[in-house]
């Protein structure tokens, strides 16, 4: 039998023997009813020894493109990010990952004061007073801000957002609003790609302003001035925000902002084809008891100790049930781990070097776009990372292709963000995204790969890759 | 030292991490962002070198209880064996920094797994639709409910409004109900811990859209009326969801497309070996009926030629998270559920089983056992006798279990069982284990006084303050505090 | 400043003050000469940082064929074993690999209790009393074993071995006998590829006779009968071994030898060009005063508990000085973890199987050899899991450099292993070892890459991996 | 249960590891072998399960100390922080699993980093003839040595028999040198520590071949004799060897060829961050003089048009181990050189330094320090007035600091001072950490009684029976014992 299993035969039969069973079918059969159980052996591969199932998976790895294999320019909530070899090593730890919600505290220290580093964390690079000890992704974690909102302001129903916002966000939005009393209104950015039309569309029956800054776009939104209204109109607003740009633009708190998530993917965490994430969320202190997730505190033990327990679990679930905030019950700790080791290598100046790096080396691709004969910037204005870009041969996925063969990723089509992303509009675009991992080198071999490319061309990746 | 905040270790200037100079073509940030979004400084993050960074979180992390140091027999989270292997190839160049937006014909590899990984969840659940988009457990619930509620509506039927839980369940059925838009009924557990028949048809009528079974429910005994159940639900026009916390118990062994369920989450964290994380992450995978699929969020993973992709089903319920799923996660399950493969995993439930069974033949007579001297992969005991004769709770025989090298079990879950002490030793323990768990519990109920009530006395701390800490919260760190 | 310090400036003003210095050049000139002192900064690269070293070092790594890019049929005294993830991971545990010699017991009882284990199971793979914590290699280890030996048995000089031991374990013993009273006889092995005409060599004047079983050709020896011979005439038998082998093969102790050692990288340790690897060495416990290294032994503490130590010191240089065994100071206690993990999941049944996964295929392969036009095997007998193939064409390496640059690492040419190796006997031939982890169709693969070689084939492997 | 052995955790059939099925076309392995050479049965390891060995190796490793966790201020072995990107670079794909006897143009990435290392090696030293193949400290001695002796047989000096050692020295140096077919002197130390300039003159003479020094040396002062030391022996015609133990005080500040040193050894797992593994594995690359790299062990990396390619050196003495050398111990002293590069190494010496006069700065008022109030890398301080006064040894000492959570610095060593303590902080611990140790050296020389006696008290075992160990050795487990 090839696996993880313990016992003998000689265990098994001694076992049995202290239960007072024959066999261990007698045991099953006394419970499960012959009828329910099922009558042929399941229908799977045969079982896999470690060395041919290993040898196997690399064949399948190595089918798949990556960001080692190739040069990173995608983006659109998902970042190249250089990750240290302290972050791998500390999450890598069978104490860490092996270990579960910490409901002994005396046996958790390590994770329930990891959980509460991290917490403190997420408040210095949010700006704002509280934060939870991690929800699933950056996009589930905006549409939770938008129930907690939604459940805060009283008797408004109305969640006023932009296309702006990423569109898969959005559309996580629009599913967990099917089983709830709410109004989305999704307002066109305008065309420098900015969401100030979205002012308009606050009123008083608005509960809550959903804005990401920078926005899908890459570009910067005027927050203060939507928080400004919207708290006029009596709305809370959100902000879902890059984690890393914060080491050079003012924080969501600083805006005035009062619930901010966030992807905490680019805080050390793999990209892993999408999950698992870290979605990241702070609040201001009055929200707090809405919050969703665990969070952990600080209090004093038998012996007058400080330490840290699992705390306000009246909100949750396993206490409150049908009356809980959210349904969440883990929540993404392991990832949180990674993010805590991160920021705290990184510390301020690394953060914001790390950004610096990010903005001025767009500024240099972006430059180079401009250059170009084929393309054309889509939007003039200042962006931090990300920038879009529009195909003037109108063959974003056709580049694409013809760009990993040649071993760089240029970029993500808009279009493969999310069906009808932005209303179409930007179909014949892709978003390129620099992270401070690219260096001027690569810029160039990005262009060079673009500008080879013909339109039309025809590349079976199967065989290229 | 390990006790010290990361923040405490900070000294203004000290750094760990460095990045290459700026490239000198470069132009200067202030040229290239408008002064009012800068912040005047980045934010306080600790300043500490790398050898404190790593001190402080190898020392933090043997703080911790985990499966790869001791014995961690917490019911109903079946904290079984991690492998290895698992972690090495989720991690493999090629699998772990894949990018969720490259194009199928980038990502072959990672769909052919996501893809056959559909095929033996729907093959082990006996559900064909399946959905691997779900992050967690919970949310796996939630997203079937929703895929549940777009069924009745497009059937007309968006009456059926109500959900039925088991008094028995997990707090997360009740509350996934409610944020689906639901409104929810307890049904009652009868004297066997089974649900009680008469009291769930009482509540069956044309609003009941969905009933959400644990089974083997969380007494560790399985339904064997569900047979009946699914039939009763069926006939008033609802539908029946599984609580798949449970799946290591039956693998192999029962279905429950098989035996009635009509939707069910898989918890790949626990049934499938993924690492529980300190708390997560894992994933929520949804298993559908025919007549369901259609429903699931997007994407899933499609055959197309040779090759695999990605695509929304024709009545998707639309996105629940961003991107594919938890992939890294997906992929230990792959491996695991491949490593065992067809003649394996019922081998780990039968083992699951008996080792459950074994502990309770030990357990029964040192603590009573309410629901009967059999059980399948967990069981639920209690000290309710010991609290009134010895002032011995469970909480005390948690506490206590520390001391003796053993995490405790799960406590005052389910709610049915007053004291509860819910045990569930998984297939990756051994014999010896389990007798050495069985002859400290055994002590434990010998002793008294200090010994117990000022337990665990090893533990760096003991019995903190919760309720200091839930009525003046300190939820970060804050300079001079 | 790049790298790992931690004072910052106010830290070193600070520590200053205390030393009672003005500045810390104050305190290196009062104790370094100005004129011993280097005028200049030193001559290397500028400081590097995390993320663009990596990305150095791996398009270094690129450069380089390895086990994972290539079907790797490579041996001679290194092997492309599967090591399992387990061994990787507990040997990357911090406790391990960043702490030290255990001079302090009571708090490297971890270290110490793994080298027993390690000892200990040394002792049931060699069949011998008493193992060492370890020594560099298994090259170095023979020449160790013949030190021991030549130290043991008093007023014998002759070493006595046959071309079929390791051409580089003889390279080694000649360059450590050059300062030592000793004759060393190596003796041509006979045209099957076995040493029994070293049987005639041994006389009264040998101290030892040294062997390799299997040889250095793959084949085995006639262990049992040489040292019967030996100990007739009074010498002392060592045996290089390949402790997979045993697995299958009687052990060393049980065929007579008196010490044996071995090339531990097999037993989970990774090829890493050659090193760190593993020097196993066990011996009777009549030669244990004389065994060179480390040794951890058994004893009670204060309290009376069982615990473990290092001990027999005193063979040791740190007590010893220029009387001790060896000038051996430091071991491979992380290679001797990884060999001890590597045991302890394979255990007797995996051991056997892997040994029986090696004969087989590797007689698979030359089965394939036998049938091909250009190649034939070099001896007929028996082989464990190497063997050694003559090119009819004598175009060895051109033929080894077409096959990496299709992917496959074929084989190792004698005359790569060492200048004269085998005084030129095979210089047309090549070794090919096949593991447990080669498949039939890698098998397949190999014929085929060889099989469509022309000779002189020229390839240019810069350009071609 | 930490303290079970492996072997008594197994049982007869349980198992770990897992083969495919071989071969169908495969011959019987009985076809295969002669009868007479298998083993009627495999060896017998143990048999255990995988979560066994995870949990039991695991468990182990938190019974020791380690960098990682605790300060390590063991004198003379340079226990600084060991970068985790080393380890990630030293194991990717293309660098730790590239066969040894790949040709150069398959291995050309690797040979680039060797001859560079070889490159910079040279430069830190002085002495440009670099060989990389030495596996440790001690092996890098023996091989110098041999270099030396065939390069006095070359000149017909063959009666250069005699190596002079410091009597403050390291146990290898005299080793090495009888290992090499020298006999050894020991050259005394005068009051100050240093070499008695006096008793070397006696002691040179035209047997002399070399001279072992180290310098630093063991007291961590530096001879500032050294350049009237190498007028002296190299006017007699031998020749230095610089134990380079102790380079982690005068990187970039003195190098040994600039003050007489021909050849030296480095030790990357001291000077470079090599982690030390528990023992090993380490490394002993050597430097030389231009006139003794001909003899010099082969292979060296030299250049080949735009690649590099392995040659021995024209005289080579031959090998000392087999393959190339402890490659992956030397990749990562190669990224630690870049890491710092031409800036940083010197300031790694001397925040070194630094440290090592701030503790030595405190601890002069805690225990009395022979040999002056400053020094280099590292100091010794003595008890030898504790133990007459307050019957407090180095021991007790060492001892007693671990239950302060501090590893034992090295006592008893050198053998020059009396109740030796020899502290080398290293540059990578912080001035609260010293500060802290300080002050736990000063409490415990207030303590008394059972709490010295019988310390550490923390520990899970405490003060072994290291004669009882010695007299009746136990070297390996046994059924029943």
């Amino acid at each position: 039998m090839k696996g993880y299993l313990f016992h003998t035969d000689d265990d098994r039969r001694e076992m049995l023997r202290s239960i007072g069973a024959e066999s261990i079918d007698e045991i099953i059969d006394g419970q499960v009813p012959q009828a329910l159980q099922m009558q042929r052996p399941l229908d799977l591969p045969p079982a896999a020894d470690e060395m041919s199932l290993e040898a196997e998976l690399r064949s399948l790895a190595a089918k798949n493109c990556s960001v080692a294999s190739h040069i990173c320019f995608m983006g659109a909530g998902a970042y190249d990010h250089f990750i240290p070899a302290v972050v791998d090593e500390m999450a890598s730890r069978g104490e860490y990952y092996t270990s579960y919600t910490p409901y002994q505290a005396e046996v958790s220290q390590g994770n329930l004061q990891v959980m509460f580093e991290y917490e403190t964390m997420v408040s210095q690079i949010s700006g704002l007073d509280v934060s939870n000890a991690s929800l699933y992704d950056g996009g589930s974690a905006a549409t939770e801000a938008v129930l907690m909102a939604l459940a805060s302001v009283k008797k408004r129903h109305k969640v006023v957002t932009s296309d702006a916002v990423h569109p898969q966000y959005l559309e996580i939005l629009r599913s967990y609003l099917v089983g709830i009393e709410a109004e989305l209104v999704v307002v066109e950015s305008d065309e420098s790609g900015c969401s100030d039309p979205l002012i308009d569309a606050i009123d008083d029956e608005t509960a809550c302003v959903l804005i990401q800054h920078p926005n899908f776009f890459g570009r910067l939104e005027q927050v203060q001035k939507i928080a400004d209204t919207a708290h006029e109109k009596g709305a809370l607003v959100i902000q879902s925000f890059d984690p890393i740009s914060v080491g050079l633009l003012k924080r969501p708190g600083d805006l005035g902002v009062d619930i901010a998530v966030a992807e905490g993917q680019s805080l050390g965490n793999p990209l892993a084809y999408g999950g698992p994430y870290l979605g990241i969320i702070a609040c201001r202190k009055e929200l707090m008891r809405r919050m969703p997730g665990r969070i952990a505190g600080q209090t004093i033990d038998r012996r007058g100790n400080r330490c840290w327990v699992l705390t306000l679990q009246t909100r949750e679930q396993h206490i409150r049930r049908e009356k809980a905030t959210s349904n969440i019950c883990s929540n993404q700790t392991l990832l949180a781990l990674r993010a805590t080791v991160y920021l705290s290598l990184l510390g301020p100046q690394g953060l914001k070097e790390t950004a610096e790096h990010c903005v001025v080396k767009a500024n240099l691709a972006r430059d180079r776009f401009a250059a170009s004969e084929r393309f054309e910037l889509v939007h003039s204005g200042p962006v931090f990372k990300e920038f879009l870009v529009r195909d003037r041969e109108a063959d974003v996925t056709g580049l694409m292709r013809r760009a990993a063969a040649e071993g760089v990723l240029a970029g993500v089509p808009v279009s493969d963000v999310a069906e009808g992303a932005c209303g179409g509009r930007y179909d014949d675009c892709f978003l390129v995204a620099v992270t401070e991992k690219r260096t001027e080198t690569e810029l160039d071999r990005l262009m060079a790969v673009l500008d080879a490319a013909q339109v039309g061309d025809s590349v079976h990746l199967a065989e290229t890759v | 030292q390990a006790t010290k905040l990361i923040f405490e270790m900070s000294r203004p200037g000290r750094r760990a991490h460095h990045l290459p100079s700026l490239p000198e073509s470069a132009e200067a940030i202030s040229e290239l962002l408008p002064a009012d979004v800068l912040a005047d400084e980045p934010p306080p993050l600790p300043e500490v070198a790398e050898g404190d960074v790593v001190r402080h979180f190898v020392n933090l992390s043997t703080l911790n209880m985990s499966v790869d140091t001791h014995f961690y027999p917490l019911g109903s989270c079946t904290m079984k064996y991690n492998p290895k292997r698992n972690e090495r190839m989720a991690s493999l160049a090629g699998i772990g920094d894949v990018h969720p937006l490259q194009r199928d014909g980038t990502v072959g590899g990672v769909l052919q797994m996501m893809y056959e990984l559909q095929d033996m969840l729907g093959e082990i659940s006996g559900l064909p639709g399946v959905s691997l988009q779900p992050a967690a457990g919970a949310h796996g619930e939630l997203t079937a409910l929703l895929v549940a509620a777009a069924y009745f509506n497009e059937r007309g039927e968006s009456q059926r409004t109500v959900v039925l839980t088991a008094d028995s369940a997990h707090g997360t059925n009740p509350a996934s109900a409610q944020m689906a838009g639901f409104s929810t009924k307890a049904v009652k557990s009868n004297a066997d811990g089974l649900v009680d028949l008469e009291d769930l048809k009482s509540k069956l009528n044309d609003e009941t859209a969905v009933f959400m079974l644990t089974n083997p429910n969380t007494l560790g005994l399985f339904d064997s009326q569900v047979g009946e159940i699914a039939d009763l639900v069926h006939e008033a026009g609802g539908l029946i969801y599984l609580d798949g916390a449970n799946m290591n118990a039956i693998l192999g062994i029962a279905r429950p497309g098989d035996f009635g369920a009509d939707l069910m989450h898989f918890n790949p964290h626990k049934t499938f070996s993924g690492p529980h994380g300190g708390g997560g992450p894992g994933a929520g995978p949804i298993c559908v009926r025919d007549f369901l699929a259609d429903y699931l969020p997007g994407p899933v993973v499609v055959r197309d030629g040779d090759g695999y992709r990605c695509q929304a089903p024709s009545k998707s319920i639309g996105r629940v998270r961003s991107f594919f799923g938890n992939v890294g996660v997906l992929v230990r399950a792959y491996i695991y559920i491949r490593t065992y493969g067809k003649e394996g995993l019922r081998k780990v439930s039968e083992d699951a089983v008996l080792g459950a069974n074994y502990l309770l033949s030990k357990v029964r007579h040192i603590l009573d056992v309410p629901h009967g001297d059999r059980c399948m992969h967990e069981f639920v005991a209690s000290a309710k006798r010991l609290k009134k004769d010895k002032h011995l709770t469970a909480m005390d025989i948690a506490k206590r279990l520390l001391d003796y090298g053993f995490h405790a079990p799960t406590v005052y879950f389910p709610l049915v069982v007053e004291e509860a002490v819910m045990v569930e030793p998984t297939e990756t323990e051994s014999k010896e284990t389990l007798d050495a768990f069985a002859q400290a519990l055994f002590r434990i109920t010998e002793e008294s006084g200090d010994l117990i009530d000022e337990a665990p006395h090893s533990t760096k701390i003991s019995r903190p303050d919760d309720v200091a800490a839930a009525r003046k919260p300190i939820l970060k760190w804050s300079e001079g505090e």
